[in-house]
């Protein structure tokens, strides 16, 4: 199946030319590189190109082909996905939803609103104390509370998903 | 004297007393809560004994339960650390009614200082120079704003019983005042058990400076130089340099000479740090007196070549202090970084986890405090304090440049971190020149926060890794449903990534 | 001047080199062989560039593809580390000749130091004393054994190129004289191209103590105070500390005063190491200069707070040195002990291999240079060295305290090393004592060898968690086996190991 | 099955008596052990007996069962086996046979004998160059070369049979 790469909002093909041994040239869009790859530790590689040696670090994540990938001060957030899917991808972005996600692992010390209640922008919905910081964490938009899904003194999971609020 | 030291606290300070204990021959007792089963400081010490669940209000708060265990492990004395119980009165005294030793200062010298308006009562008799403020708030609302009003905005609140930026708030208007005090309340509960708080005036282009003390049961009272603690996020210190660039020789003997009364006039005893706020004038008020060992004491052990921890078990056992002022001297520059586990990009959120992979920076004039390691999942619970990191260097300019190495080397890899951010401090012009106050993270905050400019190939490359292991998986995973066939097809790509010495 | 530094070395001293570099904010190119390409100076470089198979003399003893390295990646200046091309004339002479900047001496300065014999002479006409001995040995056997006889047993051969301990052999009977002889020329042919070797009276008690040595273009040349490296196996150094427990103040400023001499007679330039042997009697004589970076350098480093690479740096792009003498102190006490790949119980061969797991010692006064990672394998092809491990205190027995105690956190596993055997030379008591000559390894071999004592309970506990580990793999395989049934059952014991922090 | 567990000469039963989350009872010989587990490593783990930090490092071989575990300075050397087994083994021991194996991964240099030789105590058979040192390994006893199993140049492995001698 041919795959794309998605980093942001770039979209690119990628093809391997020629490999030997560690040594692969590659294309990405339209540009070719010389790459000498080689794992050095669990999710570790050095890459070294034109003698500039690269390390980058890969963090899988639980979505296939999902990845996080660390340069030296740069983190790039990348897909790959098949190039079928590209075209009609309209995922997330016209949801009417807010999904109002935990950002942190922590603890619910307080629960502001209740199930249909109307936010505003700014409007505080449930404060999560973590490592000894209490922090409030505000709707972003108008709405509707349409569900709640967690409770007071509970113990969250980064990116778990707390409260839905219908625009 | 002391032949067994309980660590009542966890984390890196754990850890780094351990160490001195070790190193003087020592038998450590680490405790732990239920989430700090598998932590370094449990691994680390000799024996390690447990206090309760993962709250510490029901493990590192656990009086009863600390002293329990001190008694059944036959321990003789306490090391409180910071934080914790580490300026509490009352745990003092318990330790000394139950025979032991309280590696710290008497209960009455805690008590003075550790309530912050009765210190700057007494620093008032003293002559020691106090920022303009109030006594403990009252309840009425109008009263509160009334106070504030007096003062002049901006004013600062403060936890009478605070300490390490909890229950400190920042009010700019009248509009933020009472929001800011429930909040400043409700932590300044959480945290010291203890809700008073009270409002003092906020310096304009105020450096926070602090002086290091050490003083013995003998009347014996020195100082060990300044530390300069003005690069602080909502009061919370995220670099930390001695000699300071901002004030002056004059300055600093006038300073050091206050630090000291301030210390003698409470008969401190053990390690302590006098606070002073440095407006841009160069006037000098006491802020507060922190009765226990400070997190940035690295540095300070680093220009004078002291081992604060060692000092202060020695002073708990009736030593006579083993050096005098006129041995101590500030050689080089040292800087601390403390590495946080948090997102700056994302208004700087705690960033608990597992750690997934972790390189400490090493070489020459490098030194990490930590208690991360692989593999380790840092609790919710408490402080997100991975570590710190402290370089020294003959000169102020090559120790930033050898801090931006270190940084370079370290990292750590499933928590986010604020390495970046504290390598673009590094980098900030006004850092670099020493010209800086408290606003310094505020006022350049977007120029700290910004990314590196974009690199093409960088991203090109990261984009092929992607796709490459993408494809290496896939290949194995095809492989696992098929046996014979591809086998030979992934296993050659596999090895494409592995390098064999032979 | 210096902009871009090709270090034509691997191993610690690279990664350690590379580390000042990038804090002078100069680009780093590093070279490496087949066996290196996952190592960490390629890892840490800004380049790397391939120099051929993994033996020496096709890598990194490579002179013609290294200065084409360094003309393709527009290096203007080479630093050759210790051991490999560091000491060749040549290598200086191609360097210089390709227009690039060589980071050392002269090549008339190696020339003269690097044949041991010529040394000797120079120094004669110096009056820098130097130990009884002969010129290159003849072929004729009788006539070896007879110079041998003249000087008298016991006498040392060494390499004339030598350095490091190779080629090296210590003879106490004329019976071992020719096979000596032969492996002394087998080893200095393959590690300096050179198999010519010399003879020496072997003194009674003999400390090993050297001199390091700084020196500009412009005239100027400092000593940088001594270094004790007595503690020796093999003539390869293990442990090395500074200032020296054995030479008084009197020997030591005469002793310094010789080794400017020394370094001087050859017009010397950059770092430069004169080592002495002193006998029992305090009694020294010249035994070589080392005319490039010493191994046990950091310890000088931490005792007078100077960088020397950034120094040799410096001096290369024709700076003027940035301290005299009078600016330099020995402050404190530092101590360095190399840790090897070997297993001291197995007559130390080295145990190249791959490192399972690594913990390096942190905090409070303890220095790793180091290139090793958790996954590295660690080459049959090069030197055992590992890392080296440095500390300091304001005391020499405050400094084996935290020796010991670093070594106590110091885990390596997947390969031997020696970490016991340094631990128990920090708990002998001569070396307490500071009363040991080159002689101590041999003297207390057994006691160093010697195992813990044996702990039942420790053994015990052993076997249950092998008993523990076996059961959960057994339990997991059979699970594999019978899907369902036994599933909970397995994952249950499973967890049992997994600690879960909520 | 019943298995044993073996640490140099002792041999000794081990039963787990009670486990209770990281808690367990475990009799090992005679001696009963409350314990509390816990692995915070690949390898690793810290065990707290009568309040006591142990560190245990546990490393596998290629033979199931068989463990090298790392105290702070002790190293054991432990098998775990079948109860039957252990009656009638008597594997090595009596072996007429000497095999020298490289004691550390290297190159051979020089091969100092040939199939057929007499060797007595001391003869030199090979030289073994690692990491710079060459290293002589000679007989430990009397007896003739049966089988040369590495050439000149050879790089060999830790472990790896080099030479038979038959006694």
């Amino acid at each position: 199946m041919k795959m794309l790469v998605k980093s942001g909002k770039q979209e690119k093909a990628v093809k391997i030319l020629k490999k030997e041994g560690d040594l692969f040239t590659i294309m990405v869009g339209d540009r070719t590189y010389e790459l000498d790859i080689v794992k050095v530790e669990e999710g570790v590689y050095s890459i070294l190109h034109q003698g500039e040696s690269i390390n980058m670090e890969m963090i899988g994540s639980d979505q296939p082909g999902n990845y996080k990938v660390n340069t030296l001060y740069q983190s790039y957030n990348i897909d790959v996905v098949p190039a079928l899917n590209l075209a009609g991808n309209g995922r997330a972005k016209k949801d009417s939803h807010q999904r109002i996600k935990a950002p942190m692992s922590g603890k619910i010390v307080k629960l502001k609103v209740k199930e249909g209640d109307a936010v505003e922008e700014g409007t505080p919905l449930v404060v999560l104390s973590a490592m000894k910081m209490e922090n409030e964490i505000c709707s972003e938009g108008k709405g509707v509370v349409s569900k709640i899904a967690i409770k007071e003194d509970d113990l969250v999971k980064d990116g778990q998903l707390m409260i839905d609020i219908k625009a | 004297m002391i032949k067994k030291v309980l660590v009542a606290n966890r984390g890196e300070i754990a850890v780094r007393i351990i160490r001195s204990c070790r190193e003087m021959g020592l038998k450590s007792v680490a405790v732990y809560s239920d989430a700090d089963r598998s932590s370094m400081h449990v691994r680390y010490a000799d024996e390690a004994w447990r206090l309760g669940p993962a709250p510490s209000t029901e493990s590192y708060l656990n009086i009863d339960k600390i002293i329990q265990v001190a008694k059944e492990s036959k321990a003789d004395a306490i090391h409180p650390g910071y934080g914790f119980l580490s300026e509490n009165t009352e745990f003092a005294n318990r330790i000394r009614e139950a025979g032991l030793i309280f590696i710290g200062p008497s209960a009455e010298a805690i008590t003075a200082m550790g309530d912050k308006m009765t210190a700057r009562e007494m620093m008032k008799k003293a002559g020691v120079p106090i920022v303009p403020g109030t006594d403990q708030l009252p309840e009425s609302e109008d009263e509160i704003k009334a106070l504030a009003r007096k003062i002049g905005y901006p004013v600062m609140l403060k936890a009478s019983a605070g300490g390490g930026g909890k229950g400190m708030r920042l009010v700019k208007t009248e509009k933020e005042l009472l929001p800011s005090l429930l909040r400043a309340r409700s932590e300044a509960r959480n945290a010291f058990g203890n809700e008073a708080v009270y409002m003092e005036k906020y310096l304009l282009e105020p450096h926070h400076i602090e002086f290091q003390i050490m003083a013995d049961n003998h009347g014996n009272v020195v100082h060990l130089f300044e530390r300069e603690c003005s690069v602080q996020r909502r009061h919370q210190k995220v670099i930390e340099e001695t000699p300071s660039p901002f004030i002056t020789e004059e300055i600093r003997a006038a300073m050091a000479e206050q630090a000291i009364a301030a210390a003698k006039s409470v008969n401190y005893s053990g390690a302590g740090t006098v606070e002073f706020l440095v407006d841009k004038d160069r006037n000098f008020y006491f802020l507060e007196m922190n009765t226990r060992l400070q997190v940035e004491h690295p540095i300070t052990e680093r220009v004078t070549g002291i081992d604060l921890v060692k000092a202060q078990i020695k002073v708990a056992s009736g030593e006579v202090l083993a050096f005098k002022q006129e041995d101590i001297a500030q050689r080089g520059h040292a800087i601390e970084a403390r590495i946080y586990a948090e997102d700056p990009a994302n208004n700087f959120i705690p960033s608990p986890g597992l750690i997934r992979h972790i390189t400490q920076p090493l070489g020459l004039g490098v030194r990490t405090d930590g208690y991360a390691y692989e593999g380790y999942e840092i609790p919710v619970y408490y402080d997100p304090l991975i570590s710190k990191l402290i370089v020294w260097a003959p000169t102020r300019a090559e120790a930033i440049k050898r801090m931006k190495r270190a940084l370079y080397e370290y990292k750590i890899t499933g928590v986010k971190t604020n390495i970046p951010f504290v390598q673009r401090i590094m980098e900030a012009e006004a850092f670099v020149k020493g010209n800086y106050n408290t606003h310094f993270i505020d006022d350049n905050l977007e120029q700290l926060l910004q990314p590196e400019t974009e690199n093409t190939q960088y991203e090109d490359i990261a984009m092929i890794m992607a796709y490459l292991d993408f494809q290496n998986r896939q290949h194995k995973r095809m492989d696992f449903g098929q046996k014979a066939g591809n086998q030979s097809n992934w296993k050659n790509f596999g090895r494409l990534f592995r390098h064999n010495p032979y």
